[in-house]
Order: C-alpha cells, then structure tokens, then sequence
C-alpha cells in the first residue's frame, strides 16, 4: 500500500475542519437568516475553528513520510462503492491552511465591508457553504469525492457571484461561471468514468502510483478530459471569460474564490494527480500549452483594462496559467509554491481593491485615482506591497515562486515555454504597475479624498488589520520556500531540479523591473501620456479589451448555434413534425368520423345496397379463400 | 420473487385509508370546504407516516416482497388481490406520500369546487399508491387506469393555460399508452397457460418464450413508456403541466410519469427479461434522444410550466437511460433518480404555483427579480432549480452519476453525448433562475406576498427530502439494492453472461452488418 | 320428389335476388315493401323446397308462418307509408330524408 | 307433459300486456298507466327472479328453460322495468297513447322473454319479429317530431329487409341441417360448416340478429331511430333489446360448434368495422342520442370480439358485456332523460352544469361513460378485459389491440360529453334538475352496480359461466 491510516485523533481534526462551516451553512440558512450578527459570527467562529484545525494538522504532520488515507464507505451500488475520507499529505495540509486561512481573513474582513447589506446573512452562510466544500475539496482522496466538492465550490461560486441578484449583470456572471465551470467539469467526469469503468480506480493514490500499468491511450485520454475540468475550474484558454466577469460579485468574494482558493483547485488537482498526468507526455505537453496561452492571452488584456478587479482577475489567470505550465514543465514544487504565495499577495490586491472600490464607488482605476485613491494611505502600501510579489520583485514571496516556475521552464523540453515565460513575467510586471502608477500618480486629483468610508470605524481596522496581515505573509513567506518544498516533496513526487541556469536567476528580475520602468514611462511621469503602447493601436487594442473575441465566439456559439441554431430546431420539430403529425391523426380521425357520419344520413336505399354488399360480398370472399 | 407475508397488513389498511376518506369526503355536505380540506389533510398526512414506517421498517437483509398480503378475488379468471412492496416500490411509496401530502397543503387556499377537488385527488393518488403495491397484473392495470383519468376532470375543472386541449391530449395520449399494455397483460395471461394473472407466479423462469416476451415488452415498453414521457411520445406532458393546476402538475411530474417507468420496470422487466434484453438498445437511443431533445426545446421555452416540463423529459430520460443498461448501477440509478425527480419536480411546481399566483402569469420574461419580494419562494425555486442541474448533495446528483456510470459502461457513446447534456441543463435552468428570481423586479410586483409559513410547510417537506436523500444517498440505496440484485442476477443467469454485454455483443453484431 | 332440392333452392335464390333488387331500386316506398314480401317469399319457398326434400311437414308449417308475419310486417309497413304520406305527401324514399321534399308535394309519384 | 309453471312469466307478461290493452280501450290516464306499469313491471322482475332456477323444456322441445334464458330474462325484464322508471314524465309521447306505449313495451317485452327461450327457427322468428313490430310503433310514437315517423320507417325497411335475409338463411340452414331445432343443427352443422351452401346459410341467418344488435352493416337504422324514438324507447332498445340479441346470438352461433375460422373471419370483419365505424362516426355527433346509437354500433362490435372466439369463455365474456352494457347504457339514458326538458332531444352541451343541477346523475354519469370507454374500476372494464382474454385465447392480439385504439377513440367524444357535464358552465341559471327519490335510488344502484361489478366480478362473472355451460348439451 501507498499509504497509511490517519490517526484519529487527525482524523477529527480534519473532519471538524470541514464539518462545522457546514454545520454553520446549515444553521444561518434554516435559523439565522434574519439575524447578521449572529450568522457572522457563527460563520467566523466555524471558519476559525477550521483554521485551528489545519494549523493543528500542520504542525502535528509537518514531516510526514508516507501520505495518509482513510475512507468510510458512504454508498454502494453493486461493485461501485462512493468512500469518503480524508488523504493528508503536504499537499492537502497546505492547501487546507491556506483555504482556512484566507477563507478566514476574508471573512474577518467581510464583516466591514458587507456592513449593512440586506443580504449579509445570506452572504455570510455562502461563504460557510464554500468553506466547507473547499476544505472537503482539498481532502479528498479519491476523485469522486473531490469531484463532488468540485461542483459544490462551483455553486457556491455561482451564488456569491450572483450575490447582488438584482443587478442582472451579477447573475449572469454567476450563470456564466457556472455553466462553463460545468462544460469543463463534464470532460472531467468522463475522464473519471474511464478511469473508473476501464482503469478500476478512482483513488488518487493507487492512480498516482500505479497510472504507469494502465494503458498509455487510456492515461492520455483521461488526463486530457480531467484536464478539461482544470481548465474550467482554473479558467484556462478557451474556457476563460468567465472569470473576469466574476468580478461582478463581492470583492472580498473575488479575493477568496476567484483568486486565492477555488480557481486554484485546478491548480491543486493537477498536482494531485501530478504523477499520474506525468504519465502522459502528451497531457503535460497540453498542460504547458494550455497554461502558456492562457499566461499570455490574459496578460495582454490586462494591459487594457481599466477595471481594477477586472486587471487583477486577468492576472490571476495569468498567474493560473503559470502554475499550469510550471506543474506541466515538471516543476510540481515550484507551481504549488506560487499557487500558495499567489494566494496571499492576490489576496491581498483583491481586499486592497475592494477598499478603493467601496471608497470611491468606482471600479475604473483612472476614477479612483482622480478620486484621490492614494489618500488611503495603508491601503495603497499594502496594493503596491502585493504588485511588487505579483511582478516577482525580491524580497517579496512572487519572487521566489516566480523564479522556480522560470527555472522550472528552463528546464523544459522546449525553448519557446521559457521565452513565453519572461515575456509574461515583463508583462505582469507592467500591467501591474500600469496600475498602480495611475492610481498612485494620477494627472490630476479632486479637491476632496474619497467619500466616507463605510462602515463603523472598528471594522476599518478590523479589514485594514487583514490587509497588513496579508502584507506581512506576501513579504516573509518567500523565506519558507525550502521548508515548503520539503512538505510538499516528501512523499515520493520526484520534483526534478528547481535550481536551474544562472541567466534565469537574472533575466526574469530584469524583465520584471523593465516592465515597471515602462509602466512608469507611460503613467507614472509627470506628463505621460497615460496610455499604453498595446493602446496606441487600436485594433490591438480593441483585440485586447474585447478578450481576443472569445465572449463572441461563445456568444455566437450558446446564441446562434445552440439557441437559435439547434434548439429551434428542435422547438420546430416539436411544434412542426410532432405536433403536425399528431394534428394530422387527430383530424383525419375526426374527418373520418365526420365522413362516416355523413355516410348514415344517405337514403335508405343505399344503405340497404351496403347491407347486401357488405353480406354478400363477405361470403364470396370467404368462400373463395 | 421471494415473497414474505405481512404480520399485519399495512399495505390494505393505507389503500383502505386512503378509499375511506374518499368516501368520507364524498358524503360531506357541500359547502364544507373546511372538513374536506381537514380530511384529506389528515388522509395524506396518515399515509405519508404509513409510507415513511414501511420505507423505514423494509428489511433490507431478508430482500424480496415483503409484507405481503394475497386476497382470493375473482377466482375464475385466475386474479388475486397482491400486495407486496419490494425495494423499488418502497421509495415510490415514499414519494406518492410526500408529494400527496404537499399537494394537499400546497391547494389549501382553493375556494373553487373544493370538494371535487380533494375527492378526485384523492382518487388519483389511491390509484398510485396501488399502483405501486399491486402485484396482480389486474390490479396493477385497475389501478394504472385509476390514477390517469381524474386527470382529466382535474386538469379541465381547475386548470389554467388551454386546458381544454391540454387535458384531452394527455388523456387520450395516456390512454393510447393503455391501449398497448390492456393488450400485453393479456396476451401473456393467456400465452402463459397458468390461468392467472398473479405477476410472482408469471415472473417464473420459462414461462413466457423468446418470442413472446419480445412482443409484450415492446407493448409495455411504449404503453408504459407514453407515461414515462419517452420520446417521441412526450408531447403530452409538457402542455399538460402547463394546463394543469399546481398541486396536479406536481402529482402528474412527481409521481405519475414515475408510474409509466414503475409500469416498464415491474411489468416489462420482471416478466420479459429476455424481451428486455431484446429492445434495450432502442430504450437506450430513445432515451438518449428524450435527454437531449428535452434540454434543447426547454432551452426555447417562454413559459415556466414549458420549461420544466421539458427539463421532466429530460430527466424522465436519465430513468430510460438507466433501465436500458441492464446493470445494478443503472438500474439502482434509475430508481433512485424516480425518486429524486419527483421529489425535485413537485418543489419546482409548487413555486412556480406560488409565482403564478401571486403574478398571475408565467412569462418568463415578464418575471423577474422576485426573489427580492418572495424571498423564502424564490429560495426553493432556486433549490429544486439546483436539484435539477444535479448538484452534488442533492438528490438528483447521485442518480444521475449511477445511471451514467451504467450506462458508460454498456453504451459509451450514449452515455458521453447524455452527459454533455448536463451543460444545457445547466444553461437553461440557470436561465431561467436568473430571469425569473434575480435581476432588476418590476415595479408592479412590488406588492406581491412571500409564501406564508403555512404554505412553506410543504415545500419545505420537499426541500428536505431533496437535501436528506442527497446527503445520505445510502438510505435510498440500500432499498433500491435489495430488489435490483436479484433482477440482474436473474437476468445474467437467463443468458449466462450479463445482459450488458450481450448488448455489447448485439452491437457488434449490428455494426458489422454495415458497410 | 320430381324437381331437385337444389332447383328449389335456385329458385328461392333468384327469386330471393329480385325482391333485393326490387327494394334497391324502385323509387317508391310501396314497392321497397313489395320487394321485402317477394324476398320473404323467396325465403318461404326454400322452407317448402327443403321440407319436401327431407320429407319433413315442418317446411311448410313454417312456409304457413311465413306468409302470416309478412302479412302482419306489411300492415305495419303499409300504416307507416300511410302516415308518411300525409305528413309529407310523397312516398319518394328520397325526399323523406330530412323532410327535403316537403315543399313540393305535386312531385310525388 | 308441458309444465306450465315454466312458462309464469311469460304468462305474466302476457297478463300485463293485457292490462295495457285494456287500459288502450278505456280513457287514457297517465298517472295510472305509469302507476301500473311500474307495479306490474316490477312484480314481474320478482317472478323473473323468482323463476332463475327453472330447468325444462315446453311445446315439444321448442321451447327451453335454463339458466341461460331465465338469467336473460331477468335481465330483460330489467331492462323493462328501468325503461318504466323513466316514464314518470314521459313528455315525448303523445297523453292519449300512453296506454298503448305501456302495451307495445309490456308486448316487446314478452316477445323478447321468448326468443331468448326459443331453441327452434320459426319460433325464434316469429319472436324476433314480434318483439320488432312493437319496436316499429314504438319508435313512431314520438310526438311532435317529424324524425319519429320517418325514422321508424327506416327501421323497419331494415329490420325487414334483414329479417328477410335471416329467413332465407333459415330456409337455407333447415334445408341442409335437416332440422328447424337447434339441438339437432348443433349435432349436425358443425362437421359441415365449411360447406359453401351452409356458410351461406348460417351468415345470412345471422343477419337478424346482427340488425337487433346493431352490428355493421346492419346498424343503419340505430341513429336514426335512437334520435328520433321517444327517450325512454331508445333506452330499452340500447339495454333490453341488445341484451336479448346478444343472448339469441350466442345462441345461434354456439350451432357453428367453434370450429370454423371463416366463420370467425366473417365475424372480425364485422367486429372491427362496427367498432370504427361506430366510434368514428360518433365523433362528429351532436346529439347525444345520436352519439349513444353510434356508441351502440361500437359496443356491438366489442360483444362481437366475444362472440368470435367461439368458445364458452367468449359466449361467457359476452354475456357479462351484454350485463354491463345494460346498466350503463340505461345510467345515460336516465341522464338524457332528466336532462331533457318536455322530451325534446338533447346536445351534448345540454348538460352543462349537470355536476350541480344533480349530482349524483353527473358521478353516475361519470362511471358510465368511463364504464362504456373501458375504463376500471368499472363493470365496463370487467368486460372488455373478458372480451380480451377470451380473443387473446384464440391469438388474435392484433385484434385487442385494434379494439383497443378504437377505445381510445371513443374515450374522445365520451370525455366530451363529460366536460360538459363537469365543466362547462351553462348559459343563465337553469334550475336544478328534481331527481325523484327512487331515481335518486336507482342512479345510486346503478353507481354500486358499475363499481362493484368493476371491483369485485367474480360471482357475476361466475354467473355468466354458469350459463353458457347450459349451450352446449
């Protein structure tokens, strides 16, 4: 066997970290629905408990040597048996602090920022909702569990996107995330049922351990279509327009689901099965192309957003793509690593966003700026904090992370992901500082600050706390790189080198100032034009900012093929055929009847001729036979 | 079969309940809407408790018929009054119960005719709950026909949207079902030679030929089926559930399309394996087609009621899908996505009720942002909207994996193009949610009332069964085991090899004769 | 027995024939009736064939029988004529459908 | 020996009949024709009962009585006796000839009491006709409705032209089985019955029984006499007088001895076409009358389905239909009749509103159109599924199934009828329809009778067993 059984008492410990966000989901949607407070609280107290846990786990499994897995068996049909369990390894202990964590802070700081909603006890038992299903999500030991927890992130996604109903734009976004979340989830589930009905395995570690005895075709295939649920979930090329659009939900919403943990499992998935995927050349070839579009495409239309939740949403499936392509170039270390640093500084740009956003009640960087965005003084540091991390600038934990992807890249079997590479790292950089520049060095500023800031003056601090907590993580946590390699690497992934070339320790830092010095060339200088070189050409422009013409290819292809195409055509074959042919049934019937009917109000003599013909006519026919 | 004899018989005294409060409702005088109301409350509450106990008290170690009960009752054509309820009859109890008890409360406020109402819907779910216990192939037609025809009355005396045209349509459709399976009853009655039409002793091995199997099972199969909404026999449902009034649309979606798959699954497959065997290739490609086809025009639909009638195709659909497959999973799936979809379908009636009237319309684009007026009624849409997608912890999701698990593994390809489905369904439910619970609400709602917490009682009965039976799936499934075992062992020793992969076989067979 | 059974029958049949041929084409109430009494005739003579040929007197019991209830089958008939006649003064079985003849009475004949 | 207790109620009727026609000759009195028309009617339902049990035979063998023909006429005196329940306001006949409308139904009565007992040709004619003449009259006694003249006419022109071909089938059947009893054809005709002469014979004797029944294409006269014959005659003729056609038939057929497929053929031709044509054209039907005649084509066709098998079950499956056709079809009648006012015909959107103008009509209503579609748990049902098992015996699944289809059909105009009943809200404020208490109890009879005999069957069914054991000696 590949593993041992947990203990128990870890087992409690990881089950009370999934179980009470749900027993607080259950108790604010049945009781608390009418009171905030106490829904708050109940939410806080569930999602710290939680953090406790998986600090507790952390700690207690800190040099853990062989993963551990246990399962009940929760259904069974036949042959098939649904276990639920829990696996601990580094993977699933780093992923759950970081969930708890984050989950936990977001939600600390939610307590100012959703202050007054009428909604704030709904919001509070999602929040619970997703809790649970992440933390269960990262536990998970066999595929089905985690794909059962991967559908429940997803709707929880849906409800916070579309949290504010009325406004439509929300609950189409939240219908948008949902259904292409659920176009790649499909691939995912038939991928697991051709491991399930043709491998005989679903469980992660006998997948990861013995994927090399199944057929080549068969690994490929499945690693291909669960690479497609990654890709929805991660919001990976083509299936990445929906996470802009998220944006559309709360931003503390933003900061916790759509960039530090649930479009992350995708990430965290590829790394679960990351011995299996290895398996498959051609899956990590696709894993590294996948990631290297997506890396690319959304860094430019970063370039021309002015929405500030929009560029960091670009970003983050920048940064998504980038852990795609370190896990897919073999550097399972390294794409972890940034997948946890990431969390904390896109986190944080997420939080320090929506404080402007509230402030100024504008998402457009220009308007936050001319608003006079950088009177919030703390809230700007923590920002500029956090682009720094995100442009890989040492000391700040995106540098760390940033170089092993690049030497994790170098090392790869082609050229072209390493140059791909620097050319996102330079356009990170510079999206990110375009930016700040422009809130931090707008041309010209209002008289007044920033409207009031909402909310009691106790829950400012509270939210303002977060963002130096968050800050403080991003700066030290590229320190623990080496004690984090050794929990995630321990238990027999072989992670090949990450200490690559020289050049590349230089080459990408370079890149990453370069950005930033074009950044403040363009909208830092005093009399800059504040307009991009992407911008000066329009139909680059346009091309960016209109998302490469992926909505309309989607748009054109739910609209016009689906809807309008297939759909009619089948509402037409409904009313035109079906329908037509019943009608014609029907009324030839009934023209029948009404033929037969006039038939009996001939003369009597002729019905007598039809007696005698019908009589005589019978016999000679029988007769004859 | 094994058949185990009741220690008490149950299974009469809730039919007989259920005949007495008719009765009783009946010779109440007319005006006193109140009583009648009282009564069939206290009837359905009475048999849903009965229901509960029996699912509950099912032995799912010894398996087989149990409680069952046989009255001698018209000896000279062989009939026998036989009662018993086996794993998949249970949950169905289950659900006739729920979903009587809820449509009861959900028509509380009906001022119109209220006696004739209560009467005729207690009559309907009479012939269910017979329906589903009735082992006599007598008893089990009586009842099929008993609980179709009040349909009629209902539908036309109370209903909405063209309900003339609505109710005869279903009707006739339901009755041309009939017409087959009057025909197939009898015709293996008398092929049979035993003289009897009690379904154990038919049930036995070598009674029926090949041949002959073939021939009823296809009469069951579309008899049944034109209930169980298969396409291309759907098309009476949707204007039916469109015509009909609430609590009828959420029998006639929750318990009587199941009735036609009962009907297919007791009657078709227990008797005719081999002729189930025979024709599953064309319930699998029926079954794919109603998947698709049902998601797609729900896609186009305008009207609430359309919608949901046709995501029932659909869903209806995965049941067919499942039987065709010949395997424990699919047919445990199957079973389980009967009660699942009952259950999911009577909440989504039942606020659609409410939307419709306090709006007094079911346009879907006149609708919009009501859950800001109607919170607690636009939860439970979106809840059964949710079950409907097949989101996980929800019932609807464990059923529907296990039919796609089964049907993978026979039918490949069906299975994958069923399964893309699942991303319209998405896409037209979650339509409909956000144009007629989110979005900016129209002045003129303003005024509108949440459900009362009276009128949330039933729908939270729904609510929780949908979350109770999602989160622990294992109760359901260790009934519906108990009966699908033994089916699909009797039927993988009838060929010597599972049913599955004779189809695999068949296929090929088939796929060779090509060019 | 001098003429065969089957010549009677042949006769009875032809016979049999003309009053149905009678009955369908004559335009005229009293002559359809006419047309039933020659098949009930015809009828009547196959009983008093088949009795001579099985030696039996039944056949012409029955032939006797026979030539009462028609007598009786045409008062009817005849009564009822008669009342048409007067309702609607024709005794065309054309015009008493649907009373079309009604308005012309002079048509009768 | 003749016994002549065998033949009391026979005699009886004949007593009545009697009365009738000296009440005919005194001043007509409405109130007390209707009066003793009903004591008389249902003393002699008691007698009928009374004599279910008798066993013998009368006038050298022509006449028997068994439990096949008692059994009949117990039913036919039913149909009597309902038929006379419904004249407390018998609107549609002239005051003066009230008299005589008690005298030709008593007359008719009797007439058919006979022909079930008659085992011999002649005297099976000369019952038939008799129970015919009266019908003819009956049918013309209309008042103040040109249709009852004229629709009489046509029902005699074909019920004589038909009796006309049973006679020449007589002829042609005497002539080749050598005898005019049934007992001797029944040991002689079967071995024969392929040969051309006796097939002939044995179809065109079964013309006057198919008229009676209403089977294609003998049925011409069916809706022109239904709509234009007073109600409560329409109503004897769909119950009395199908049921005792349906016992002479089974009769006559039983001679065939079951062995000929021609036959049979002969018989599913006319079975399916009845069925369709009858179902089809009752569609297209306005007036409810008109549309009952046609639904009696159709159910003729059904009891032909049992007929065709040419087996005891069959002739026994047809007997119970012949039973649950009777208290149907009267269930409707009865409602025609209340729901018409002064006796005039009625549409089907007449009954608007019947579910509160009087309620119970309307739930017996309700079963018996269902009854009538086949639908359970009703007495209906009971039947089709004997008529079915009974052809499914035989293979002729085909043919269930076709019946089947054509119910469906039928279930389009009776649900119709029904949604006007139930739903259709009538113009102005008709007021409700006075059901007096023994039609109120007669309705509730008729509701226990179709229920019971949906649910519980057995003894019935039984019953109908029993007496067709009896036809084959």
């Amino acid at each position: 066997m590949f593993s041992k059984p947990v203990p128990a008492d870890s087992l409690y410990l990881a089950w009370a970290a999934a179980v009470f966000p749900l027993a607080a989901f259950g108790i604010i949607m049945i009781f608390l629905r009418r009171l905030p407070k106490a829904a708050a609280g109940v939410s806080l107290s569930a999602i710290a408990v939680s953090l406790v846990c998986a600090v507790c786990l952390l700690a207690r499994h800190w040099h853990l040597e062989m993963p551990l897995e246990s399962t009940v068996q929760w259904m069974a049909s036949s042959d098939f048996e649904i276990p639920v369990g829990v696996l601990i390894d580094g993977l699933s202990l780093l992923m759950l602090v970081i969930v708890s964590g984050i989950a936990f802070l977001v939600q600390l700081y939610s307590i100012g920022y959703m202050a007054g909603d009428p909604g704030y006890a709904r919001y509070f038992g999602f929040m619970s909702l997703f809790a649970w299903a992440m933390t269960s999500l990262v536990l998970a030991p066999n595929i089905l569990q985690l794909f059962i927890f991967w559908e429940l992130v997803g709707l929880s996604s849906y409800l916070l996107i579309g949290f504010w109903y009325e406004k439509l734009s929300a609950s189409q976004a939240g219908k948008k995330a949902f259904v292409m979340t659920r176009a790649g989830d499909t691939l995912f589930f038939c991928g697991w049922l051709i491991l399930l009905v043709w491998g005989g395995t679903v469980s992660i570690l006998d997948l990861n351990h013995s994927a090399h005895s199944l057929s080549q075709a068969m690994v490929t295939a499945s690693a291909l279509l669960v690479f497609g649920g990654i890709a929805g979930k991660s919001a990976q090329f083509p299936l990445m327009t929906w996470l802009p659009d998220a944006m559309e939900g709360p931003a503390p919403v933003s900061a916790l689901l759509h960039s530090a943990t649930m479009v992350a499992a995708g990430v965290f998935l590829l790394g679960r099965l990351f011995p299996f995927f290895s398996q498959s050349d051609a899956a990590m070839t696709v894993c590294l192309f996948i990631g290297f579009v997506s890396m690319l495409l959304s860094a430019t239309m970063a370039m021309v957003s002015r929405d500030i939740k929009q560029v960091w949403a670009y970003s983050t499936v920048s940064q998504l793509g980038f852990m795609i392509m370190a896990l897919g170039a073999g550097g399972y270390a390294a794409g972890i690593f940034h997948l946890t640093t990431h969390a904390g500084f896109k986190a944080l740009l997420f939080l320090c966003a929506g404080m402007l956003i509230h402030a100024c009640e504008t998402n457009d960087m220009f308007e936050i700026g001319q608003a006079g965005g950088r009177r919030m003084k703390l809230t700007v540091l923590c920002m500029t904090i956090g682009a720094l991390a995100l442009s890989g600038i040492w000391p700040f934990s995106g540098f760390f992370s940033k170089e092993e992807i690049m030497a994790a890249l170098a090392a790869a079997n082609s050229p072209v992901w390493y140059i791909g590479g620097l050319a996102g790292v330079f356009l990170t950089a510079y999206y990110s500082f375009r930016l700040i520049f422009v809130i931090l060095l707008p041309g010209s500023t209002k008289a007044h600050g920033p409207g009031s800031q909402s909310g009691p003056e106790h829950a400012r601090a509270v939210m303002h706390a977060v963002l130096v907590i968050l800050a403080v993580i991003t700066l030290v946590m590229g320190f623990f790189a080496e004690s984090l390699q050794n929990l995630l690497t321990g238990q027999g992934v072989n992670a090949p080198g990450v200490h690559g070339p020289f050049p590349a320790k230089v080459v990408s830092p370079v890149l990453a100032i370069a950005g930033i010095v074009v950044a403040w060339l363009e909208f830092g200088r005093k009399d800059s034009a504040r307009i991009g070189f992407a911008g000066r050409i329009s139909p680059v422009a346009r091309l960016f900012g209109q998302r490469w013409y992926l909505d309309h290819a989607y748009g054109w292809l739910v609209g016009r093929i689906l809807d309008r195409g297939i759909a009619e055509g089948c509402q037409q074959n409904e009313n035109r055929v079906i329908e037509k042919i019943l009608h014609t049934v029907a009324g030839s019937v009934t023209a029948c009847g009404r033929a037969a009917a006039g038939w009996h109000r001939a003369m009597i003599q002729s019905k007598l001729m039809v007696v005698f013909a019908v009589v005589f006519g019978l016999t000679l026919i029988l007769l004859a036979a | 079969m094994e058949l185990h004899a009741a220690q008490f018989p149950f299974l009469s005294t809730l039919l007989l309940f259920c005949i007495a409060s008719l009765g009783l409702v009946l010779v109440l005088p007319k005006n006193s809407n109140t009583a009648v109301k009282w009564v069939s409350a206290v009837c359905s509450g009475a048999t849903l408790a009965l229901a509960l106990f029996l699912f509950a008290a099912y032995d799912r170690e010894l398996g087989g018929m149990q409680f069952v009960e046989q009255y001698r009752w018209i000896p000279a054509l062989g009939i026998s009054c036989i009662h018993g309820i086996d794993g998949f009859a249970a949950p169905m109890l289950l659900l006739t119960g729920i979903v009587f008890f809820t449509g009861v409360l959900t028509m509380w406020h009906l001022k119109h005719r209220v006696k004739e109402f209560f009467a005729l819907f207690i009559l309907l779910v009479t012939g269910v709950y017979g329906m589903f216990m009735a082992l006599d192939l007598f008893f089990i037609f009586v009842w099929f026909d008993v609980s179709l025809l009040p349909m009629y009355l209902l539908i036309v005396i109370w209903g909405s949207t063209l309900r003339e045209y609505g109710a005869m349509k279903l009707t006739l459709y339901l009755l041309f079902g009939s017409a087959l399976i009057l025909p197939g009853i009898v015709y293996l009655v008398s092929v049979s030679g035993l003289d009897t039409f009690s379904l154990p002793a038919l049930a036995q091995k070598g009674v029926f030929s090949g041949f002959e199997q073939k021939v009823a099972f296809f009469l069951f199969y579309v008899g049944f089926g034109i209930l169980a909404g298969v396409w291309p026999f759907h098309t009476w449902s949707p204007p039916g559930h469109v015509a009909a009034p609430t609590a009828v649309s959420m029998l006639h979606a929750g318990v009587l399309m199941k009735i036609g798959a009962f009907g297919i699954l007791r009657v078709g497959m227990f008797l005719c394996p081999q002729g189930w065997v025979h024709w599953a290739p064309l319930m699998a490609v029926l079954a794919t087609i109603g998947i698709v086809y049902g998601a797609l025009v729900g896609l186009r639909q305008t009207d609430l009621k359309f919608v949901i009638g046709y995501s029932s195709v659909s869903h209806m659909g995965i049941v067919g899908l499942g039987f065709a497959t010949m395997t424990v999973d699919g047919i445990n799936g199957a079973v389980f996505q009967m009660f699942a979809h009952g259950v999911m379908t009577a909440l989504f009636f039942s606020a659609v009720g409410h939307f419709y009237d306090q709006t007094h319309t079911r346009q879907i684009g006149e609708l919009g942002g009501l859950c800001r007026v109607m919170p607690v009624a636009g939860s439970y849409f979106i809840l059964a909207a949710l079950a409907g997608i097949g989101v996980p912890c929800l019932a609807s999701f464990w059923a529907e994996l296990l039919v796609f698990i089964g049907a993978f593994r026979v039918y490949p390809v069906l299975a994958i193009i069923s399964l893309g489905v699942l991303v319209i369904n998405a896409l037209f439910i979650l339509r409909v949610v956000e144009k007629t619970c989110f979005g900016p609400m129209a002045v003129h709602w303003a005024h509108l009332q949440d459900v009362t917490f009276g009128m949330a009682i039933p729908r939270a009965v729904l609510a929780a069964a949908i979350v109770i039976f999602g989160l622990m799936p294992f109760l359901m499934y260790e009934v519906i085991q108990t009966a699908t075992i033994p089916l699909i062992n009797g039927l993988n020793s009838l060929a010597g090899q599972t049913a599955a992969d004779s189809i695999n076989t068949l296929l090929s067979q088939w796929m060779s004769r090509l060019p | 027995m001098i003429v065969p059974y089957t010549h009677v029958m042949l006769l009875g049949g032809v016979l049999f024939l003309l009053g149905m041929i009678c009955t369908l084409t004559r335009r005229n109430l009293i002559m359809i009736i006419l047309g039933l009494e020659i098949m009930l005739n015809a009828a009547a003579i196959t009983f008093v064939g088949a009795g001579l040929h099985l030696q039996q007197i039944e056949g012409q019991a029955i032939a006797l029988f026979i030539l009462a209830v028609a007598a009786a089958e045409v008062s009817v008939g005849l009564a009822l004529v008669v009342c048409i006649y007067r309702q609607t003064g024709t005794v065309d079985p054309q015009c008493i459908e649907g009373n079309k003849c009604q308005l012309k009475p002079d048509q009768t004949g | 020996m003749t016994n002549w207790t065998l033949f009391i109620p026979e005699l009886y009727s004949l007593g009545a009949a009697g009365v009738f026609f000296l009440f005919c000759l005194c001043r007509p009195d409405s109130r007390r024709d209707y009066g003793a028309a009903m004591i008389l009617s249902a003393l002699g339902l008691f007698l009928t009962v009374w004599s279910v049990g008798f066993q013998g035979s009368l006038f050298e063998g022509v006449y028997r009585v068994d439990l096949y023909s008692q059994v009949f006429k117990v039913l036919i005196y039913c149909g009597f006796f309902l038929a006379v329940c419904l004249c407390a306001d018998l609107s549609g006949v002239d005051e003066s000839r009230h008299s005589e409308f008690y005298f030709l139904l008593a007359l008719c009565t009797l007439a058919m009491m006979l022909l079930v007992s008659c085992v011999h040709l002649l005297a099976i004619y000369i019952a038939l006709e008799l129970s015919s003449y009266s019908l003819y009259v009956l049918v013309y006694l209309r008042r103040g409705y040109q249709k009852g003249l004229e629709s009489a006419l046509k029902y005699f022109i074909m019920g004589a032209a038909s009796s006309a071909l049973m006679l020449f089938g007589f002829a042609l059947v005497y002539g080749t089985g050598q005898s005019a009893y049934l007992v001797d054809l029944m040991r002689d005709l079967p071995g024969r019955i392929n040969e051309p002469v006796v097939l002939i014979g044995f179809i065109l004797a079964l013309s006057g029984f198919f008229f009676k029944l209403a089977v294609f294409p003998f049925h011409f006269w069916a809706p022109d006499a239904y709509e234009g014959a007073p109600h409560q005659v329409s109503a004897y003729i769909a119950t009395a007088s199908k049921v005792a056609a349906i016992a002479v038939l089974i009769r006559i057929i039983a001679l065939s001895g079951g062995q000929s497929d021609r036959l049979a053929w002969f018989l599913i031709v006319l079975s399916v076409a009845s069925m369709t044509v009858g179902n089809l054209a009752a569609i297209a039907q306005k007036d409810l009358k008109r549309l009952l005649a046609f639904s009696s084509v159709a159910h003729a066709g059904y009891v032909m389905i049992g007929i065709l098998s040419l087996t005891a079950l069959g002739y026994a499956s047809a007997v119970f239909y012949g039973m649950s056709l009777l208290v149907m079809k009267f269930t409707c009648f009865m409602v025609v009749v209340k729901a018409s006012e002064n006796g005039r015909n009625i549409s089907t959107g007449d009954l608007a509103g019947l579910h509160y103008r009087a309620p119970v009509l309307a739930l017996a209503l309700l079963l018996a159109l269902f009854g009538l579609a086949g639908i359970p748990p009703t007495m209906g049902f009971t039947a089709k599924l004997l008529i079915f098992t009974a052809a499914m015996k035989q293979g002729l699944l085909w043919l269930v199934i076709a019946a089947m289809f054509n119910v469906v059909i039928s279930l389009y105009y009776y649900l119709q009828i029904l949604k006007a009943a139930y739903f259709i809200e009538p113009e102005g404020q008709p007021p409700p329809i006075v059901v007096s208490t023994p039609l109120k109890l007669a309705a509730i009879a008729m509701i226990l009778l179709m229920v019971a005999g949906g649910v519980y069957p057995g003894p019935v069914i039984d019953l109908a067993g029993d007496m067709t054991m009896g036809l084959f000696p």
